[in-house]
């Protein structure tokens, strides 16, 4: 029996090799499909208005709900996802738990940090901004050197929101009657405030996104201060070309008073299609795949996922420091997780308040 | 306090960047959040779903 | 397969000549169904069929009951309401207003420029025309998506040549800013056709009969005369059909909007008609709105050709 | 977006135009001239000059040097081995994909057209101006309008992401049957199908016989017309295929370049696969050309 698995991982092949070789009856083939917004979603709707479709594919969290809406997803608890659910983070697995069923299995999550360049941000005598309104201070410095703290991406709006629920936002939540939405809560507007007079003071160019060819060039020839982004930006980071030993880690700004330490910039999950004729055997691949230390290993090393889901096991790869950013990528992310000042019960629904952050 | 996704996150996605982009010829974001916001509850009903703004 | 078999009927050849003729009438009013048979299959099927179903999903709609419309989804009749939501949503109206005004700017230049291409390949004192007419044909053979991933590289600050001389002489060029990535769309779609229809101009310019440029000379006309007294006019078939298929062409746009959506931020995912009913059913999961901007869509090209149509062979007849 | 096509000529039957004879022109308004050609075709080489650079760089020079200079490191042979062996020759089988899809449609669609152009041109029979007036609609709908209805009901058959998704829309020419009744209304004399029918030759015979010969030159242009028409789809196999191997090399290199953003090296697969595209397409074009230009001169003259 072969199971198909959509995504758009790198060589995630590799990853199925290792349980193809364990499972001789039960062999995992994947394809791979662009990323979510950029047409990976659109084949994956297509194929379920066809009636057919993979067995797994790769459906970011916040994209969950959208498939349940076409009924695209399997309620894995029906097959005993339950049992697997101590494994896993309790932010991220009530990320996939909706309504009485779960629709996914967690594969990585994308918590934020601040990747800077310590050269270009000494020109103004300036270290990695602890707050929002230092990034802005340390931005508008910036210009006189001909050197911007960051973009802001007009067209992904994922940052925004990111920011916006770092702040304490929470826009829309599922209640008996309905959805409730709220999007002009304080928090929200205070972000919009802020990015409104950063964009008119100058601190950032909206001309391109993180990652797109105009960036690329710009980070290459010193242009960028800083990056905010998720911790799978690490691997993107050092396909900046003479960006070796430059690049480093640190916690992301916050918000003065309220809000959180950290915030989340995107996570997948591999979710269960309704077209699948072979649920649980595909539970059982996507549990190995994320939960299991061969599986954690073989992605970190093939597919460059982001944070692993499962809290005490990161991955053998990302223990030893990385030399990329002289060393000191590693143990600086993990660390900045913990450093939120309140709990952080992460981009997830309704979740027992875990005295340990996650 | 957490965060959860909803049901319409690509449209409100781009309902929201369309809004950014504005921003060239004037629109604020502020203004963008609260337009979104309207557009956003139309969709949800588009799509058949019951939707309501939050009571203080 | 031959239908009209030479029967052999033992009959008297009176009655046989009367047989033959009859089966031979039958045979020339049946053929034409058999010739027109398989055409016809397709069309209905890659065509009408799809065409009406796109109607009727118009017209219904999915209410959905619960958070995720799990306690209930049913469809049912929707009236006019998916074309309401289809005009009253400002991304798709936004996109039409951006591809008539694409078209009104874009098919008259590339008509110019072709027609002057083709005027002085054909004027005498042009050299190597053969070579010239290879070059400006070429890119007709780059699909569209090609032709955009080569201009996105060429448009795309850091990497683009263009904008880095740009940038040497003073001149900051942003090839992908909110008013100018529409005009760098329009650049990409001349640059592939604009060979293509020259070639059919010079095809017309070589039918005017040699007799004609003789008279001309004998009346002392200049090159810039016998162009616009001669030439010009006798090639009006020509360019009057290009223009109905550049208007089709303009309101089909989709692959240069959706490739420079990746490096363009000011292209959204509703640019142009095509793209926007792409995103509302694959994006959006909403068929029936989707089926609802296809059959606008199709309406729009069909009255605007049509019109164009009547309006020139008005004008020339 | 469909190209425009070849002209209605009426076919005026006089020899073939004697080309104008070569006076000594002054040499002013030849430099001219000849200038403006030269700027012209500068602007349109200039995008495949710059992708035949792009392919001999690494994805590192690609950004710090210039696009039209020649970067110290030439890679081009790695490069275009790399697209042809990534994903073990996927590159190679779209390239045949279009190939199919562009050849076989082309084909099929031409000679449909020719069939039902003749069957309207040579026959009257009731329903003949409305199945023209329903084909004449075909024409001037476009057919992307028709791709995601025609996707929706592809599903429903279960034949969506088949290569029958893609090469049954491709068979049908509704403007390649409106050239062919128009031309062989023109050319295909009644005297002959006459003389024909009295040798006692069927309908069918002496369409495959006639028919088919004094139209050549349209079909011509009609299958040149498909064959580039269908090599540049892209909308149609993006609404229908979702399994890479039934891509065309239009939604081939689309894929890859959508992965370069995440995985820089997708730059180079893109520019090599782009290069490894347009130069046979190139080749193509010239040689077409001037066999497309004769089929256009020779239905003119007749």
């Amino acid at each position: 029996m072969t199971l198909t698995y959509w995504s758009w991982l790198k060589n995630v092949q590799k990853v199925a090799d290792i349980w193809n070789a364990s499972h001789p009856n039960v062999q995992v083939e994947t394809v791979w499909i662009p990323s979510g917004n950029r047409g990976g979603y659109s084949k994956l709707y297509a194929a379920l208005a066809a009636g057919g479709g993979p067995d797994l594919a790769q459906v970011e969290m916040r994209t969950v709900p959208e498939f349940m809406l076409v009924n695209g997803l399997v309620d894995l608890s029906r097959y005993g996802a339950r049992d697997y659910a101590n494994r896993y983070d309790p932010a991220l697995w009530s990320q996939v738990s909706f309504s009485g069923g779960v629709y996914g299995i967690p594969q990585d999550s994308g918590p934020m940090a601040t990747f800077y360049r310590p050269d270009v941000l000494a020109k103004v005598g300036a270290s990695a901004p602890a707050t929002w309104e230092e990034w802005a201070a340390v931005g508008q410095e910036l210009r006189s050197v001909d050197a911007y703290i960051d973009c802001f991406s007009l067209a992904d709006t994922s940052y925004f929101v990111s920011f916006a629920a770092q702040a304490g936002a929470r826009w829309l939540r599922p209640a008996e009657d309905g959805w409730v939405i709220n999007m002009t809560d304080d928090s929200t507007l205070k972000v919009a405030r802020f990015f409104d007079r950063a964009i008119d003071d100058g601190i950032v160019t909206t001309a391109y996104g993180p990652f797109t060819p105009g960036w690329y060039a710009a980070a290459s020839s010193g242009e960028f201060a800083s990056l905010t982004s998720g911790s799978w930006a690490d691997a993107l980071v050092q396909s900046v070309s003479g960006g070796a030993g430059k690049w480093r880690v640190a916690p992301m700004p916050i918000w003065d008073s309220t809000g959180y330490g950290s915030s989340y910039l995107g996570g997948s999950t591999a979710a269960v299609l309704a077209n699948s004729k072979h649920p649980r055997e595909a539970l059982e691949f996507a549990v190995w795949m994320t939960s299991t230390q061969a599986g954690i290993d073989a992605e970190i090393a093939n597919s460059g996922i982001g944070w692993s889901p499962v809290p005490g096991m990161i991955g053998a790869a990302r223990e030893k420091p990385s030399d990329f950013s002289g060393g000191k990528t590693t143990t600086r992310t993990s660390s900045c997780q913990r450093v939120s000042r309140r709990t952080w019960t992460g981009l997830g629904g309704p979740s027992p308040r875990s005295p340990s952050t996650f | 306090m957490d965060w959860s996704w909803w049901p319409v996150t690509t449209q409100s996605f781009n309902i929201l960047s369309d809004g950014f982009r504005r921003k060239a010829s004037g629109t604020s974001f502020v203004d963008t959040v609260v337009a979104a916001e309207q557009q956003i509850m139309t969709a949800f009903r588009n799509k058949g779903l019951t939707i309501r703004k939050e009571q203080a | 397969m031959s239908t009209a078999a030479e029967t052999a009927h033992p009959a008297v050849p009176r009655r046989e000549g009367r047989d033959r003729a009859r089966q031979q009438r039958r045979a020339v009013t049946s053929a034409p169904w058999i010739l027109l048979a398989p055409f016809l299959a397709l069309f209905a099927l890659t065509f009408i069929f799809p065409i009406i179903a796109a109607v009727g999903s118009s017209f219904t709609k999915v209410t959905r009951s619960g958070l995720f419309g799990e306690t209930g989804v049913h469809s049912g009749f929707a009236g006019f309401e998916n074309y309401a939501r289809a005009l009253g949503d400002g991304s798709f109206v936004a996109s039409i207003g951006r591809v008539l005004l694409f078209g009104m700017v874009q098919v008259p230049v590339m008509i110019a420029l072709c027609t002057v291409l083709a005027l002085l390949l054909e004027s005498a004192s042009a050299k190597w025309p053969g070579f010239f007419r290879a070059a400006y044909f070429m890119p007709y053979g780059v699909p569209g998506v090609i032709a955009t991933i080569l201009w996105s590289f060429l448009y795309v600050p850091g990497l683009s040549p263009l904008v880095d001389a740009a940038g040497s002489v003073g001149l900051t060029v942003n090839f992908l800013g909110p008013d100018t990535v529409l005009w760098s769309i329009a650049n990409i779609v001349t640059w592939s056709y604009t060979g293509y229809n020259m070639l059919i101009v010079i095809a017309q310019l070589k039918a005017i009969p040699s007799e004609v440029y003789e008279a001309a000379r004998v009346d002392g006309a200049g090159p810039f005369r016998v162009a616009w007294t001669i030439q010009l006019p006798l090639i009006r078939p020509a360019l009057v059909l290009t223009t109905v298929f550049s208007i089709i062409g303009t309101l089909q746009l989709f692959a240069e909007a959706q490739v420079l959506q990746t490096v363009a931020p000011a292209v959204n995912s509703q640019y142009t008609p095509n793209l926007s009913a792409y995103t509302t059913a694959f994006a959006y999961n909403d068929y029936n709105v989707a089926a609802a901007q296809a059959v606008l869509i199709a309406l729009a090209a069909f009255i605007l050709s049509f019109t164009f149509l009547r309006f020139t062979n008005r004008k020339s007849s | 977006m469909t190209a425009a096509t070849p002209t209605l000529s009426q076919p005026q039957n006089i020899a073939e135009k004697p080309p104008v004879t070569r006076r000594r022109r002054p040499d002013s308004t030849t430099i001219l001239v000849t200038g403006l050609l030269v700027v012209a075709a500068l602007y349109f080489l200039v995008p495949v000059y710059w992708v035949v650079v792009a392919a001999t760089k690494t994805s590192g020079d690609l950004f710090a040097t210039n696009g039209f200079l020649f970067a110290p490191h030439f890679v081009l042979w790695d490069n275009l081995a790399n697209v042809l062996a990534y994903g073990d020759g996927i590159f190679v089988r779209w390239f045949l994909n279009s190939i199919l899809y562009a050849g076989v449609g082309a084909v099929a669609a031409t000679y449909f057209a020719a069939a039902g152009g003749y069957a309207l041109a040579k026959y009257n029979f009731r329903g003949n101006s409305f199945i023209f007036g329903l084909i004449l609609g075909g024409v001037l709908v476009p057919g992307t309008a028709t791709a995601l209805p025609l996707f929706l009901f592809f599903s429903q058959l279960g034949i969506a992401n088949t290569y029958w998704s893609v090469l049954l829309p491709s068979l049908v020419s509704p403007f390649g049957l409106f050239l062919c009744r128009v031309y062989a209304q023109a050319t295909v004399d009644p005297a002959l199908l006459e003389a024909a029918r009295i040798d006692g030759a069927g309908e069918l015979r002496i369409f495959h016989s006639v028919g088919l010969r004094v139209l050549t030159p349209a079909l011509v242009t009609v299958f040149l017309f498909q064959l580039v028409g269908i090599w540049n789809n892209y909308f149609l196999p993006l609404v229908m295929l979702s399994d890479s191997k039934l891509f065309p090399i239009t939604v081939g290199l689309n894929n890859w370049l959508s992965q370069a953003d995440r995985l820089p090296e997708f730059y180079q697969l893109t520019t090599g696969g782009v290069l490894l595209s347009v130069i046979p397409l190139a080749i193509a074009m010239i040689v077409l050309q001037r066999f497309w230009r004769g089929g256009l001169t020779e239905g003119a003259v007749k």
